[in-house]
């Protein structure tokens, strides 16, 4: 039952004065994982945030069958004088649900950030705050995820876990699209290569 | 229950650290001090006076601390999963709207009156001034709050922000201080009252449900 | 620098420190207290009515002793400025932070000491002349250390911000101050100088010195109760202040 | 050379977008001309009003655009690598402080005796003015630079900035605006007129020797 | 002649409640590279800050033979609303230099920055960004290299191309400090091994 979460058809984006796509299409679908390949400034964020609704295209249609969706950008989408655990329980408000303090627990666990629970964003370093931003992405029990280059900044047994996590995510009838430059691509991952026009 | 929670760390982030949630007061306190003082020894004992220059500190209080309404969400990416989320984004602006009225609006509403009742102030003056404060202050969150929405991700500072949003300001302000200024002439100030109370009316229902997505643009690089 | 006696020294390591000034603390309590009540008594019941304000002058064994402890606890604090940013002494800092809470609150307390007393004689709690105003500007300085130390979550970088913004608030106090000499005022100046005439009749003064020397001495009493609170929470990771620390928190 | 240099850099980022520079002063207009149609019929015809209303603005003015004059830098993290440059640092904040002052400052110096004789000040109460101005704001730059950059990083709006600075304000505001009273009454004003320069020579030669190592300090987290 | 470009001694810091170096010692001299390697949190962007000076550790003696450093952290160090080309034009402004034209249009040729000669920062992709900031690093001519993550974001043309900068610079009398999680370290590079306590 492997339902389509977002298509995008005949997609053209030119920010500036370089033209990034023309006519793009692509369609996820549940148990999907995309992996966009590329060099540096071929549009893989550009392309991740108008799936998201974040960018309007110049032309072309993007249409989102699951809502909300996880995205996960540059910035960590945590705010900084809060607690870990604050963090987390304002992702769950979001989503209307409640907070799963056992569950939240486990992932902080899984991830290694038990003793940062209380601790302010800001205190924690770069790699710790990619990690609770995963925990948010959990805790959000998103279907489709947007990931721009998710392995940047984590140690390899961070990046082993977050591999393992998408894998397990699409296994269960979620979809992930991928921005990466890591040299292995993903387990089971159709990869889009994007070029400099 | 959710509007709760999203309050819950509205007020949390505001007061993370004790003292900070006074730096509006003392701020107002501040400003105003600065203008009576400069300002003393023409207005001595002219209640008029007190009056304007409280309703245009108030203004000043509230546009600084609009300045900051979105910005550090939006830095730090809190912004964008809020817009992502469509069906919880009108919450998490109006929790965010009046929390920042919390801990601007309420105080000043409260400590406007007692500024003027010790620069000597009739009570009943005194007391006008804060019932038109109490309507003012939302009307002007609001508004700033339009313009700030706007102005999400340029890096401009608060000038940007004053100058596009004054000249909004202008009505409720004139009505404000019309309002005290015929109360303490003993004049009749319906036609004045009335206008607040519109300006408060039409900006509370329609700037909430406009904010979610004129914030999902202001993503837009 | 040898000439610093040995006990005084010792006072400068924080483990000592913690130890040794309970005792001072509980001295100066007593002593501060005990003076205050004798003063306030004395000035409140045993001196005869004022010639022109009547009894409500009595407020000045309050008032003035406070209104003037508060200017010397912040030049204090702008001092320990100076020897954080020369010598980097980490008591100096830890004083500045203990003492801005107590200068803070003082400054209040001298502002509506004052506002109380204005009522009845100036017929107006507040008037605007370059003695009340600098007390104002000394509350929103203290105001502005305290809130200084708490935005800025590093330690070093705190004191030295504390540090300057003392500093240069000190000559604002003073410009402020000497200004009094220009703008016509509705408060009185300065009536007991160190090397001059002394404005006040003799009975007022015994009880007004007793409460000026008593205040000094329970203030004291509380900035190093403050500095003693402060010296073993930035120190939770030793041994010899952790039991305490812990029994704060319950 | 390197200062020339670098002063190009800070003016072609203030002028990159074009009209943008021009804020500051339509803030100062905006602000100025709200205080006198909000106090118009108490001050008629008193120049000394006037002259208060200008200074407070001009402070305002400069608090707000002083907000900002490390943070971009900070954010983008060019602050750091300036910082790391030490015998470059000095000359980095000076043609910062210069830059800020020539595009707040001078404008300001300009246009308030404009706006005085506009409102009907005498043209000698008008030239002093802007005398008293050209002396007065580079002192409120640098004050306000010294608190700003206690403040990088934190993350706080102006809000913070104003309630720290405005205290060390008062004086040079106290001068200033004596100065121009005291002409206007004809009196003598040449001891203000000396604290104003002391205060200009005193904040001009420490304070920018002082901000570099601020800088490099509050890099610290 | 390697000369000792910086030398720290007896290091302890503890930002927060958590000790992160006791007592530690390194020396870097010209010629050397360091990698600092170990798991997320365990102080790397710590100890490269305070290695340039832009962070105080509790204890312990840092003394820098060489100055200006070059210093290249999470944040790129440019001005975003600056072209590329005025950013370059600082950064020799900043160390005493007369702007080298020819230099600077080799080096965004090797860096394929050609393009974006004249874009503003703001419209660059991240890596983009993080390419430029080498191309500064290489403009101000530092002794002593101080990187943190530098591959991050980076593709792996790009990571190639910086890898070799990096054996270069070394090879001619350079040092560098680099904290990376790569997978394959660099060439030659000793590396130091950070735990959490
Ligand atoms: C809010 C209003 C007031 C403030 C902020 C204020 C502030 C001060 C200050 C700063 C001092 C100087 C203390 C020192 O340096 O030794 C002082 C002293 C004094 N004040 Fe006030 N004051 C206020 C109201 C009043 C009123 C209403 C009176 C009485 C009419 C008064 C009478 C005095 C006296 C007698 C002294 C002692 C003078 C001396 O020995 O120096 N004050 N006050
Ligand atoms: N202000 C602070 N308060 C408390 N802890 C802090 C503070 N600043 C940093 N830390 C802690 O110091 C540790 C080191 O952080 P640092 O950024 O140096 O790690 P890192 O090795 O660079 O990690 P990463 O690989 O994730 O980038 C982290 O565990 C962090 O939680
Ligand atoms: N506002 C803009 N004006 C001009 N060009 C722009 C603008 N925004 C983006 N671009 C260009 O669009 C291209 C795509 O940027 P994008 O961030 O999507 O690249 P990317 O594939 O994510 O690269 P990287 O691997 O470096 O992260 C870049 O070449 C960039 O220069
Ligand atoms: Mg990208
Ligand atoms: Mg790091």
């Amino acid at each position: 039952m492997s339902s389509t979460h977002l298509t995008i058809s005949d997609l053209r984006c030119q920010p500036g004065s370089q033209e990034l796509f023309d006519g793009l299409s692509i369609s996820v679908s549940g148990g999907e994982t995309i992996e966009l390949r590329g060099p540096n400034g071929c549009g893989k964020s550009t392309l991740l945030r108008i799936m998201a609704g974040l960018q309007q295209p110049d032309s072309g249609d993007v249409t989102r069958y699951v809502e909300p969706l996880g995205y996960l950008g540059h910035k960590f989408g945590l705010a900084s004088i809060l607690t870990v655990q604050e963090n987390l329980r304002w992702t769950s408000t979001l989503n209307g649900a409640k907070f799963d303090t056992a569950r939240a627990q486990d992932l902080l666990e899984t991830f290694e950030l038990r003793t940062a629970t209380n601790k302010l964003i800001q205190e924690l370093s770069t790699g710790q705050k990619r990690r609770c931003s995963f925990v948010c992405l959990l805790i959000g029990e998103y279907k489709l995820w947007l990931m721009d280059e998710p392995f940047s900044s984590l140690d390899n047994q961070g990046e082993e876990l977050v591999r393992e996590l998408i894998q397990e995510h699409c296994g269960k009838g979620g979809s992930a699209v991928i921005a990466s430059h890591s040299t292995s691509p993903l387990a089971h991952a159709a990869l889009v290569e994007l070029g400099i026009n | 229950m959710r509007y709760w929670a999203l309050y819950r760390r509205e007020l949390l982030i505001e007061f993370r650290s004790g003292v900070e949630s006074l730096i509006p007061i003392i701020f107002f306190l501040l400003v105003v001090g600065t203008f009576v003082f400069t300002l003393r020894s023409f207005t001595a004992g002219d209640n008029r006076v007190i009056v304007s220059v409280i309703w245009i500190t108030t203004l000043f209080t509230s546009l600084l601390s609009l300045d900051k309404l979105f910005k550090r969400d939006h830095a730090d990416g809190t912004l964008a999963v809020a817009v992502l989320h469509s069906d919880a984004i009108t919450a998490t602006v109006v929790t965010k709207l009046v929390a920042h009225w919390s801990v601007t609006g309420i105080p000043i509403t409260v400590l406007g009156p007692a500024v003027g009742l010790l620069a000597g102030m009739h009570i009943d003056h005194a007391s006008m001034l804060g019932f038109t404060l109490l309507i003012g202050t939302p009307t002007i969150t609001m508004l700033g709050a339009l313009v700030t929405a706007l102005l999400v991700g340029l890096g401009r500072g608060g000038e940007l922000l004053t100058v596009l949003v004054l000249p909004l300001y202008i009505p409720i302000l004139l009505f404000g201080i019309s309002v005290c200024h015929l109360h303490i002439d003993s004049a009749s100030y319906t036609s004045e009252l009335f206008w607040c109370f519109a300006l408060l009316t039409g900006s509370t229902t329609a700037i909430p449900l406009a904010l979610g997505p004129i914030l999902k643009l202001s993503q837009d690089s | 620098m040898n000439f610093i006696p040995t006990w005084l020294r010792r006072l400068a390591s924080p483990q000592h420190f913690f130890g040794d000034i309970k005792l001072w603390i509980a001295w100066l309590y007593v002593l501060g207290t005990i003076g205050f009540l004798v003063g306030s008594v004395w000035g409140l019941a045993f001196v005869p009515p004022e010639r022109y304000q009547g009894d409500s002058f009595r407020i000045l064994f309050v008032h003035a002793p406070i209104a003037h402890l508060v200017q010397v606890i912040y030049i204090s604090i702008a001092i320990a400025g100076v020897v954080h940013l020369v010598w980097k002494l980490k008591m100096a800092d830890i004083y500045m932070s203990a003492a801005a809470p107590i200068g803070c609150w003082l400054t209040v307390l001298a502002l509506v000491s004052g506002m109380i007393w204005g009522a009845p004689t100036w017929g107006t709690a507040w008037v605007w002349d370059a003695r009340t105003v600098s007390t104002l500007i000394l509350f929103f300085l203290f105001f502005g250390l305290i809130v200084l130390r708490r935005v800025i979550p590093n330690p070093t970088r705190a004191a030295a911000a504390l540090s300057i913004l003392a500093i240069v608030g000190t000559i604002n106090i003073f410009i402020i101050k000497f200004s009094v000499v220009w703008f016509k005022t509705l408060h009185q100046p300065a009536s007991i100088e160190l090397f001059g005439d002394i404005a006040i009749a003799p009975v007022f003064l015994a009880p007004l010195f007793i409460n000026i020397a008593s205040t000094y001495v329970l203030a004291a009493g509380f900035i190093l109760a403050n500095m003693r609170y402060l010296v073993a929470v930035r120190n939770v990771s030793m041994t010899w202040n952790q039991e305490w620390v812990q029994g704060r928190k319950q």
